[in-house]
């Protein structure tokens, strides 16, 4: 049933239906409002789980991955500057193989400071043995929540999973969302059951350090475990559709692509905007299309490439930038790279950094220089200033 | 051996490193004057001294020849030796 | 009860010969038996017992990252406690873990007063790394980071005194011991399981290695630092001093003597001044612990 | 914020989508604030903030002096003031003016001078978007037991003037 609730609530509601016993996270701007309803849950009896308020991002992460190998479902979520200062936990719970799911409002590093809106945070961390899925909208980060405890602890992945939304502009806006019930989840997200896992009954040793002879391998097996992991979110992204009627067994989404001359590519809620550009565009004759992308890591090449085939123009929006590079944006890189040999133009177009607002307009101005063949630049600065 | 996800193990694995090649001198124990204290098994950093039926025994398999259990023990029992290859 | 026959550390591990961490890992297994998990931070003792499969640890044990073992072992008792499960934790880490890097973490668990025994194996500096500096590096010990030159006599600052740091968190069992008191150790470790909440040992563990002496001489060196007091053996129960090993205390030359990290405060001559300094820190911890034995005259 | 909240909300029980987000700032209690409100029969995918709006409230007609609060105005488009005063300066031409004196009423019935409902009612009155029962609905999710009763009588009674004014 639709109902109108914040995004942050809407998130905390999906954490405590996929039933954590420990919840651990500190306290940062834009993700404050969903550790603060959790801690409300466990407050009120709503949910039966440990909630550990720590020291720091580093001790969130950290107390959750010894949860994790005690053999219980964990939660946390953090932004920005939290995620960085937990950046080497990071690595560690993917190397450890822990299914941790952490929701990430994403919000920009400094310096300068800012506590508004880009990618930058998830997507610096792209290479650290975490999926990544991004939402576009309420429902779709609420759901994503759910698919990705199935992902992620399924023994033939084993791997942790960021699930990403932009901050405020998603997790403090109230719109309306179905939320499932608990028999619902229950029927669709079993128990944990850990694969390793530290117990007195069958002593293990967790975390132990690699020569050279072993290292290798075990990163291979890793990157192994993330290709894997990209079949197991189609999978259960698909059964997710199948009880909820909304599916999600793919990693893209494709808007309006057919016959389009200029394609759009982008991370979460900036496609709603864009969406609603190219209608416009569309009205007024000029072919633009969409592909979202809803899983990042691991990246689904093949299905970009399936997607953007024939398209003369792909523009890809990235709230980030990779300093020093020739496109600038770290989606970009990717994406042509999945385009490599067709002779698709790409070009990327850093916008929204730290909150900066986007509007139709910008999106048309983008489709324009698109077809003008400029790129890999920032758009919309304030030239003024410089 | 398949790996083992998240690089974890089992016990057991450890005894596979005979670490007594490491050794220069080896230990002796003279069980005239040894009083079975204990001193000596409870020193040894490698759990290679055992009081067994009487008789002190050195696992040479782990024994590192450091010498703890000879400087420590109260009755002078223990003497470290060159060890003849 | 302690079962001293136990052995749950094994055989195998690549710990230099006479190794004090060692000893402890050793000691404090007999005590804690089989119903525990250990949990390690990166250091000497995570390396030489556990590459990858060879483990010399017979129970539970998991290793993250250098700093972060109290905040996982905070995880671990909340699941435990969650799950009704009843394995004791317990941490196993350096002085450079303990008193620089895991401070945060540590203090955070400590504050939440977590059913943890946070253990510090205090071989006074970086071992694993090479021999750097630490917080718990004595007043004018060499270290690489810290070494005696023309313009230095060594480490410039005092060792921190972490255990009343943990005290003033309110820790119910804050205690020190040494390896060359293998009894007293396992001991403490068996009451600090057995006292619910954060409770901290901190056990002196010399390094033959880092603090350059003879390998066979570990035990006797622990016991050298007791007597002249320059390392005391004590308890403090619910932010009291229950307990403190009481001494007839030597001078501290002959512990300082024994050590090549202390060598140049007697080369080229004798550095009476330096030596003065370390001995008025033995003379405050005599006062402070009262463990001068007094004789009649 | 919470005004918008409860006219999204209330939009919402009315039977369309609608979506309210505030103009995220690191501004402290009483320092200026915006937030938006999108209602439509359509499912919303616009993200960008609100340039164009159909409907302004002002809380507190103070601010006019220092925050273009009209800016984007279109032809038609309604602006209500929260005043004691009887005209605003500087609303643009073709931009229909209504005003209540939302302070007095919030102390009068809730004894605080916190005007969210009632502009809220006010607003359902002038813009016919919302329904009062709709609002009332929202307002007793929101609210519990007196303060529920209370609120809902401070929207009523402002929709109720703003109805009469017309």
């Amino acid at each position: 049933m639709l109902q109108i609730m914040e995004g942050s609530h809407a998130v905390a509601e999906a954490a405590k239906l996929c039933r954590p016993e420990v919840v651990s996270a500190y306290p940062i701007t834009p993700q404050t409002h969903i550790v603060e309803r959790l801690a409300e849950m466990v407050a009120d009896g709503e949910l039966d789980a440990e909630y550990l308020c720590v020291d720091s991002e580093l001790s969130a992460l950290s107390v959750c991955l010894g949860s994790s190998a005690a053999g219980s479902r964990v939660y946390s979520a953090t932004s920005s500057q939290g995620l960085m200062l937990m950046a080497e936990v990071v690595f560690n719970v993917a190397g450890m193989r822990q299914p941790i799911i952490m929701s990430i409002a994403n919000r920009a590093l400094g310096a300068p400071l800012s506590i508004w809106n880009d990618q930058q945070d998830s997507l610096s961390l792209r290479d650290s043995g975490w999926f990544q899925l991004y939402g576009e909208d309420v429902q779709e980060m609420t759901d994503q929540h759910f698919i990705a405890y199935k992902a992620a602890e399924r023994h033939d992945v084993l791997l942790p999973g960021f699930v990403c939304f932009d901050g405020f502009i998603l997790s403090h806006t109230y719109e309306p969302v179905d939320i499932p019930t608990q028999e619902e989840i229950d029927a669709y997200l079993p128990p944990y059951v850990p694969y390793n896992k530290l117990d007195a009954k069958s002593p293990l040793s967790m975390g132990m350090y690699a020569t050279p002879d072993y290292y290798m391998e075990f990163r291979y097996e890793t990157d192994l475990a993330m290709q894997r992991a990209g079949n197991a979110i189609s999978e259960v992204g698909k059964e997710f559709g199948e009880m909820f009627g909304r599916d999600y067994s793919m990693h893209t989404e494709s808007y309006r692509m057919d016959d389009a001359d200029v394609a759009f590519v982008a991370l979460g809620s900036i496609c709603g905007t864009v969406k609603d550009a190219i209608d416009e565009m569309r009205a007024d004759g000029i072919k633009a299309g969409l592909v979202k992308i809803r899983t990042y890591r691991p990246f689904p090449a093949k299905e970009i490439a399936h997607a953007l085939a024939g398209v003369p123009k792909v523009a890809v929006l990235e709230k980030n930038i990779s300093l020093g590079t020739s496109m600038k944006g770290i989606v970009g890189l990717e994406v042509k790279d999945a385009l490599t040999g067709t002779g698709i133009d790409v070009y990327s177009y850093v916008v929204g950094l730290g909150g900066r607002d986007i509007r139709k307009k910008d999106i048309r101005a983008i489709a324009a220089l698109a077809e003008k063949g400029e790129g890999n630049m920032f758009y919309g600065l304030r030239t003024e200033l410089l | 051996m398949a790996l083992r996800i998240g690089a974890a193990a089992a016990p057991g694995r450890a005894p596979d490193n005979k670490t007594g090649s490491w050794r220069v001198f080896m230990p002796i124990v003279d069980m005239e004057k040894c009083t079975h204290c204990g001193t000596c098994t409870l020193a040894c950093p490698e759990t290679a001294v055992s009081d067994e039926d009487g008789e002190i025994r050195f696992d040479l398999d782990y024994c590192k020849g450091c010498g703890v259990c000879a400087n420590e023990c109260p009755a002078k029992a223990i003497k470290m030796i060159l060890e003849e290859n | 009860m302690v079962d001293k026959s136990l052995e749950l550390f094994d055989c195998g591990h690549r710990a230099c010969g006479g190794c004090g961490p060692a000893m402890l890992a050793r000691l404090m297994l007999k005590a804690t038996g089989e119903n525990v998990i250990v949990v390690a931070s990166t250091g000497c003792m995570e390396v030489f017992s556990t590459p990858y499969p060879e483990t010399a640890w017979k129970v539970p044990w998991i290793h993250s990252l250098f700093e972060n073992a109290a905040a996982v072992a905070s995880g671990i008792e909340a699941s435990l406690k969650h799950n009704n499960r009843t394995e004791k934790v317990v941490c196993i880490c350096g002085d450079g873990a303990t008193f620089d890097i895991g401070m945060l973490c540590i203090s955070g668990a400590f504050e939440r007063g977590h059913d943890i025994t946070y253990i510090c194996y205090d071989n006074e500096a970086y071992m694993n790394t090479g021999i750097q500096r630490s917080g718990a590096t004595p007043y004018d010990a060499s270290t690489t980071t810290t070494p005696a030159g023309r313009m230095s006599t060594g480490n410039a600052l005092p060792k921190k005194d972490l255990p009343q740091i943990l005290n003033a968190h309110g820790a119910s069992y804050v205690a020190t011991a040494s390896v060359a008191y293998p009894m007293d150790v396992m001991k403490k470790v068996e009451k600090a399981i057995n006292t619910p909440g954060a409770c901290y040992i901190q056990v002196h563990t010399p390094c033959s290695t880092g603090w350059g002496f003879d390998g066979a001489k570990t035990i006797e060196i622990g016991k050298q630092a007791i007597e002249c007091g320059l390392w005391v053996n004590y308890e403090m129960e619910n932010g009291e001093l229950k307990k403190a090993k009481k001494i007839l205390r030597t001078p501290v030359d002959d512990y300082l003597k024994a050590q090549k990290r202390f060598r140049h405060l007697f080369k080229p001559e004798r550095n009476a001044e330096e030596i003065a300094k370390i001995q008025a820190i033995a003379d405050a911890n005599a006062a402070k612990y009262n463990i001068d034995i007094k004789l009649k005259e | 914020m919470t005004a918008a909240e409860l006219i999204a909300t209330a939009a919402f029980k009315s039977g369309v989508y609608s979506q309210a987000f505030p103009a995220f700032g690191v501004e402290r209690r009483g320092a200026p604030v915006q937030a938006f409100v999108r209602f439509s029969d359509e499912k919303i995918r616009l993200r960008s903030q609100i340039y164009e709006p159909d409907y302004i409230i002002v809380q507190d007609s103070s601010l006019i002096a220092d925050v273009n609060v009209f800016s984007g105005l279109k032809e038609g488009s309604i602006v209500l003031v929260n005043t004691d005063k009887d005209t605003v300066e500087d609303v643009p031409d073709g931009v229909n003016l209504i005003t209540i004196d939302a302070t007095s009423l919030a102390l009068e019935i809730l004894g605080l001078p916190i005007t969210n409902t009632t502009l809220m009612g006010a607003f359902a009155a002038a813009t016919g978007e919302i329904g009062l029962e709709a609002l009332e609905e929202a307002l007793s999710e929101r609210f519990s037991g007196s303060l529920a009763e209370k609120n809902i009588a401070a929207a009523r009674r402002a929709y109720e003037l703003i109805q009469e004014g017309q």
